[in-house]
């Protein structure tokens, strides 16, 4: 099966414009409002990097768990890996905006706070960045290793199975550490950069909570892509099952978000230690009550409700509606764990809206270019067969 | 939680305590505290409602010796409520932290999740059981008991009432003369026992009372006050005098 | 009533189904089938549907109101206590217990529905056709009680065809199944 | 479309029907050897130690055993947790391992799940035993009483565990019922033996095979799968909240649902296989649970002792990170170092270390090296339980509260008793009831064993 994909010119003005768009509104931003600015340049930046992180943790888990189904659409978890790099940059930048993020990078509050001095030796600004390049470094080399991997098994002859099956070995192995490495580095990150905010407040499931968000998402951005490649004429091959299949991912990821989310919940609100239900608290106010309800209502309780019978986690216009709540879901999460700890107030306007829409264009560029850089389905994957002939059983 | 009546609260002042473990011994009596003997005590299964503990800083040569009476601190927020799976353990509306010996059945969650630990078990039956010779085994060493407390069986939890009996009577007794309690008209067995008056009882609610003046002391804190257990028992910071004492 | 079947007996899963597809063709209806394990396409063409998943959700609907609702009742209303400061309904913890006897309560009442819409019940005895069905044979059983002789001899030419190791008439007394 | 090459063959040795059938009976229908009556008496003996434990226990109180007044828990809840850890393998096989397509787990379902509902067994013992008037433990059921009625405390984690444990024995022990119909049937019409008929047709509850009963066998199997899924991470997400809904140091952390979840997967794993290794070895049915098959348990093993390395190390740096003095105490002057410093490390070094030898090829194919991981998985899993539980008990807020806990004969003997009682268990289960789903090892016996595929 041969297929690529080609970029056509309206995708590429209307992606280009989007960033114009995002490029202008930072810039208007950081000179009127740095701080809400910055907060919300740490929220979209996140929100796509993580995405991309879901994506490559499909990918790896594909491999190892030998899962056959999914071959054929390896192609867009690596297209969407593609967006590491550029988050690395832009990440790299936070260092400008640094102060109006991160109360611990405050050197006039240290003294008097001490908890700040102890958490010194890991919250300081050297370190913190340290961290995030070693973090970005893992990243990058692991995914361009497992997409690289991926490229030369297309381009193996298709009768040297020992080639190709070396390679596959290969994939699984690097899939293992990659795993590994996303497991402990994807959580730090997340204590760094998210929960360090609230820098007073702890809570050990926070890390694994993001990592099942970010896996949730991705697979969700994933799955809308393989839509549009499929309305676009490619992938004619999508049975009932791949999209049960897709739509199951979605549906039990959906699952652990809400256990994560209801597990911090209820045993902070049991245990009712000041120290811990401050962060809860300031979410319970006025107005963030909302926010908070809708997170569970989009990231939860929608996805639960509507892909809960067979029937509807068997249509592709459902599963795209849930996605699309998913969407607004992970930004009204992300929303509401950093605002309250940042500027506090409960506004979206233009800077929200701008940012967000630039960055949806460059992250939708990135992984547009990337899918047409290979073929779109890999013609020599060992499981190539048992996922095109997909049947549930 | 607000209470409308009454809020029963206890006031400790450390600056007054010396240590001298007579309130320990009165709640005994009236408690009807079993006496579980030296081995039990060593396997650290004391069963006294209030006890002392003691801190000392400085120099071992030179030790500084803190008092510090110890006993349920009927938390608005208590710990122990929430998890009881039977309801042995709950509030009462006037701020109680009540055990139904009846209802217990020994899961001792409830002691475990008390961070005062100061929930005590009936490891062994110790009425008529010679294992325990010491006051309940006996006729005549029943003859000690108080009638108006419960003697608790084996398998329960038991803990500081606040000699919820001697609550119950004044409040009866008033209620019979048809007038208001009287503040200090109430005295839990420590308060009554303590030398250097240093432990007092009374009602929260009422902005006159002694206790609600001790709590208003700069020198009060509470027990662990970081888990917001909100104690209803009162501590006054122990001072000490050193200039003084060195002059 | 004495009833007449005509039983053939299959080797391998191939050649059942394509006898399955070569007795609907002729218009035979076929009584029923006895595999060792589980085949998928004799769902699809016996057209074998089972409402399980329905009863299932709503036994589960039903026992999330009635659970939530005795919480409610008697947390708040039959007798109100205080434990820890918490709130009468406290909700979180309502969610847990209520998520467990859901949970519990869908259980029993489908294993109930599959037991009595199966007529699974301990000790009962449902006749057997073939006793080889649950160990390595496919059974196709067709009753031939309303067909004549020739239409008989046709079911038994289609299933030899198709490969039947054995093919052969049994009356029986009472079916119960 | 099963790729062979690369998964291998479910099943080996191209079997008919007929022949599957008769080796996977063969253990019920011969007499069993020598060792089966050596080792069913010693597990007797075990139980009646255990039994005698118990008798003294409920006869003279609690005061029996180690616990204080600090401790007010200590081995039976460690036991507890332990066993109910070890019952999470059956349910997790089967459920976890379909959702993720997992074909091989056809073969060790049957046993994954005989042994969770023994486990859970053994483990529902505990909080019965741990109770000090174990003879109105009824009062934790929400019935309508004579006291007003006084209903119960929903807030507490012990009576979601009541209820959690009791639905999850029913569903494991119906999935596994479920499960044994068709083999039942398979045994009562093949058995020339007239009571083993009427015995196994009586449970065989009149099973034919028939399309009407597969289907609706099948879709219930999906509904009580769906429910077991959740229930499986319910039942030790409750569990965890009987010490993450506390205020104790070191138990009061927000981690714990998902991190006791993959802790009894592990131990269950590991359980089964234990289990397997001597299934294997005994009965020789190498062609069912094939190398791969072995090797497949020991990845998913080396996986999870990766998650539980990273779920201990992730503790350890938030209770650094807090600045919170009580927590901060617990793990580091009371777990890495001080009075329990031997269960601290034992528990990193069998779970988070040892494990990690099945990198290794040479260690996944040699039975000894699977049985030794295995058994000092189980041992590892059994000190982080006693780190939670013991540890943050014994030195928590008050420093005039602290203690040491060391248990007593009693308590150890309560343990020996359920270790035996799993045991004939686990014998009987052996000698009575097919070892392996029979109708389902037929369904995937010739995937990838043809030449087509």
């Amino acid at each position: 099966m041969e297929d690529q994909t080609k970029l056509s010119r309206t995708f590429r003005i209307i992606t280009l414009t989007l960033i114009i768009i995002g490029a202008c509104t930072f810039l208007f931003g950081v000179l009127t409002d740095p701080e809400r600015t910055w907060a919300n340049y740490l929220i979209v930046n996140y929100y796509f990097l993580s995405l991309a992180m879901g994506a490559a943790f499909f990918l790896a888990l594909q491999s190892i768990s030998q899962s056959g189904w999914s071959a054929a659409f390896k192609r867009v978890p690596e297209a969407m890996t593609a967006y590491i790099p550029f988050a690395a940059v832009f990440f790299l930048l936070i260092f400008f905006g640094l102060s109006d993020l991160y109360h611990w990078s405050d050197k006039g509050a240290i003294p008097n706070d001490q908890l700040l001095q102890h958490k010194l030796p890991f919250l300081n600004v050297p370190f913190f960045f340290a961290r995030m390049l070693i973090y970005f470094a893992l990243w990058v080399i692991l995914t361009s290793i497992l997409r690289r991997i991926s490229i030369k098994e297309d381009q193996t002859d298709p009768t040297n199975q020992k080639e190709i099956l070396s390679l596959f070995n290969k994939s699984e192995l690097y899939s293992k550490i990659f795993i590994f490495v996303f497991a402990i580095t994807f959580s730090l990150a997340a204590f760094d950069w998210i929960m360090s905010i609230d820098v007073h407040w702890y809570s050990t499931i926070f890390a694994l909570k993001n990592v099942v968000a970010s896996f949730l998402h991705g697979v969700s951005i994933l799955a809308l892509i393989i839509f549009v490649l499929y309305k676009e004429g490619h992938f004619p091959f999508i049975n009932k099952y791949h999209l049960h299949d897709l739509a199951r991912y979605i549906f039990m990821l959906s699952i652990v978000w809400g256990y994560f989310w209801f597990a911090q919940f209820m045993i902070i609100w049991y245990g009712n230690i000041p120290e811990e239900t401050i962060y809860y608290f300031v979410r319970w106010k006025e107005g963030w009550k909302v926010l908070f309800f809708l997170e569970i209502i989009s990231n939860w309780a929608i996805p639960f409700l509507i892909l809960l019978p067979v029937k509807t986690s068997r249509n592709m216009t459902v599963i795209t509606a849930v996605i699309l709540f998913l969407i607004i879901g992970q930004y009204l999460d992300l929303f509401g764990q950093v605002i309250p700890g940042t500027t506090g107030s409960l506004r979206f306007g233009w800077i929200e809206a701008g940012l967000f829409l630039g960055y949806a264009g460059l992250f939708s560029l990135v992984v547009g270019v990337s899918l047409s850089k290979a073929k779109l389905i890999p013609p020599n994957h060992p499981y190539l067969d048992e996922s095109i002939n997909h049947l549930f059983k | 939680m607000k209470y409308d009546g009454f809020h029963w609260g206890l006031a400790i002042d450390l600056n007054l305590c010396v240590g001298c473990n007579s309130c320990v011994i009165a709640c005994q009596a009236e408690n009807n505290i079993p006496v579980v003997g030296k081995e039990e005590v060593r396997r650290r299964r004391i069963m006294h409602w209030i006890k002392i503990d003691r801190y000392y800083s400085d120099t071992p040569d030179d030790p500084k010796v803190y008092f510090q009476p110890i006993t349920c601190q009927h938390c608005d927020n208590a710990p122990c409520e929430n998890v009881c799976p039977v309801s042995a353990t709950n509030h009462s509306s006037e701020g109680l932290n009540q055990m139904t010996y009846n209802r217990c059945i020994g899961t001792k969650y409830c002691i475990n999740n008390c961070p005062y630990k100061v929930r005590r078990f009936n490891w062994f039956r110790y009425t008529n059981n010679k294992a325990f010779d010491f006051n309940t085994a006996s006729d005549l060493g029943k003859m000690v008991l108080n009638p108006d407390v419960t003697v608790r069986e084996r398998g329960v939890v038991e803990k500081c009432s606040f000699c919820v009996q001697r609550i119950q009577e004044k409040k009866l007794q008033a209620k019979l003369e048809n007038r208001t309690l009287r503040d200090n008209e109430i005295k839990t067995a420590c308060m009554q026992a303590c030398p250097a008056g240093a432990i007092i009882f009374g009602n929260l609610n009422d902005r006159n009372s002694k206790v609600s003046g001790i709590f208003e002391n700069p020198r009060r804190y509470h027990l662990l006050e970081e888990l917001h257990t909100l104690p209803s028992v009162g501590y006054l910071t122990k001072v000490w005098n050193d200039e003084e004492s060195k002059s | 009533m004495k009833r007449v079947f005509k039983i053939g007996i299959f080797d391998e899963e191939e050649r059942f189904i394509s006898s399955i597809e070569s007795l609907q063709k002729k218009e035979f209806k076929i009584y029923d089938v006895f595999t060792p394990y589980p085949v998928h396409e004799v769902f699809h063409l016996l057209k074998r549907k089972s409402r399980l998943p329905t009863a299932a959700y709503f036994f589960g609907l039903f026992a999330i109101i009635g659970v939530l609702a005795f919480l409610y009742y008697t947390s708040v209303i039959d007798w109100p206590i205080v434990y820890g400061g918490k709130p009468f309904n406290s909700f979180p913890s309502f969610i847990v217990v209520t998520i467990v006897i859901t949970i519990f309560t869908v259980t029993i009442a489908s294993l109930a529905a599959f037991s009595a819409r199966s007529k699974l019940i301990p000790g009962r005895e449902n006749t057997i056709f073939d006793s080889r069905a649950t160990d390595d044979k496919f059974v196709i059983v067709v009753n031939t009680d309303l067909l004549d002789n020739s239409k008989s001899e046709q079911i038994t030419t289609l299933m030899k065809e198709n490969g039947a190791v054995e093919v052969y008439d049994k009356d029986f007394e009472n079916i119960y199944a | 479309m099963y790729n062979r090459k690369i998964r291998g063959p479910l099943v080996e040795g191209n079997k008919t029907f007929s022949q599957i059938s008769k080796e996977i009976l063969s253990p019920m229908e011969t007499s069993p050897g020598l060792w089966w009556y050596v080792a069913f008496g010693l597990a007797s003996i075990a139980a009646v130690f255990g039994f005698y434990a118990i008798y003294i226990t409920v006869s003279r109180g609690i005061g029996t055993w180690g616990v204080n007044n600090s401790v007010g828990w200590g081995w039976e809840i460690v036991n507890f947790v332990w066993w109910i850890g070890i019952g999470h393998a059956g349910t997790a096989f089967s459920i976890f391992l379909l959702i993720l397509r997992q074909r091989w787990r056809t073969s060790i379902n049957r046993a994954a799940e005989a042994m969770t509902v023994i486990a859970v067994m053994s483990a529902a013992l505990f909080p019965a035993l741990h109770m000090g008037r174990v003879w109105l433990a009824f009062y934790i059921f929400p019935y309508p009483n004579t006291r007003g009625p006084l209903w119960v405390n929903f807030n507490s984690p012990l009576f979601w565990d009541f209820i959690a444990i009791t639905a999850y024995l029913l569903i494991s022990f119906s999935f596994w019922y479920l499960g044994m119909l068709p083999d039942f049937a398979t045994i009562r019409d093949r058995t020339k033996s007239k009571i083993k008929k009427a015995i196994y047709a009586f449970f065989g509850m009149g099973w034919t095979g028939s399309s009407h009963h597969w289907i609706r066998f099948e879709s219930l199997s999906f509904i009580l799968g769906g429910i077991a899924a959740v229930l499986v991470v319910s039942v030790h997400s409750i569990v965890s909240t009987d010490f993450a809904v506390g205020i104790e140091p070191g138990w009061h952390t927000t981690l714990f649902p998902p991190y006791f979840v993959v802790g009894a997967i592990f131990s269950g794993f590991a359980m089964v296989m234990t289990l397997m290794v001597i299934v294997r070895k005994i009965y020789k049915l190498t062609d069912y649970i094939t190398d791969n098959h072995m090797d497949a348990i020991a990845r998913i093993l080396v996986f999870i002792s990766l998650i539980m390395g990273t779920a201990y190390t992730t503790e350890v740096f938030i209770a650094w990170y807090s600045g919170n003095e009580y927590e901060m105490f617990t793990f580091f002057r009371n777990r890495i170092t001080g009075d329990y410093t031997f269960q601290f490390w034992g528990m990193i070094i069998c779970n988070a270390l040892i494990p990690q030898l099945f990198w290794f090829r040479k260690v996944r194919r040699s039975w000894v090296g699977l049985l030794a991981v295995s058994l000092l998985i189980n041992l590892g899993m059994w000190f982080e339980r006693f780190n939670i539980v013991v540890t943050s008990l014994s030195k928590d807020f008050l420093p005039s509260n602290w203690v040491s806990y060391n248990p007593t004969y009693i308590e150890i003997g309560v343990y020996l008793g359920t270790l035996g009682l799993f045991t004939a268990g686990i014998l009987l289960f052996f000698r009575y009831i097919p070892i392996m789903a029979i109708s389902e090892v037929k369904s995937v016996a010739h995937i990838g064993n043809k030449k087509d595929d």
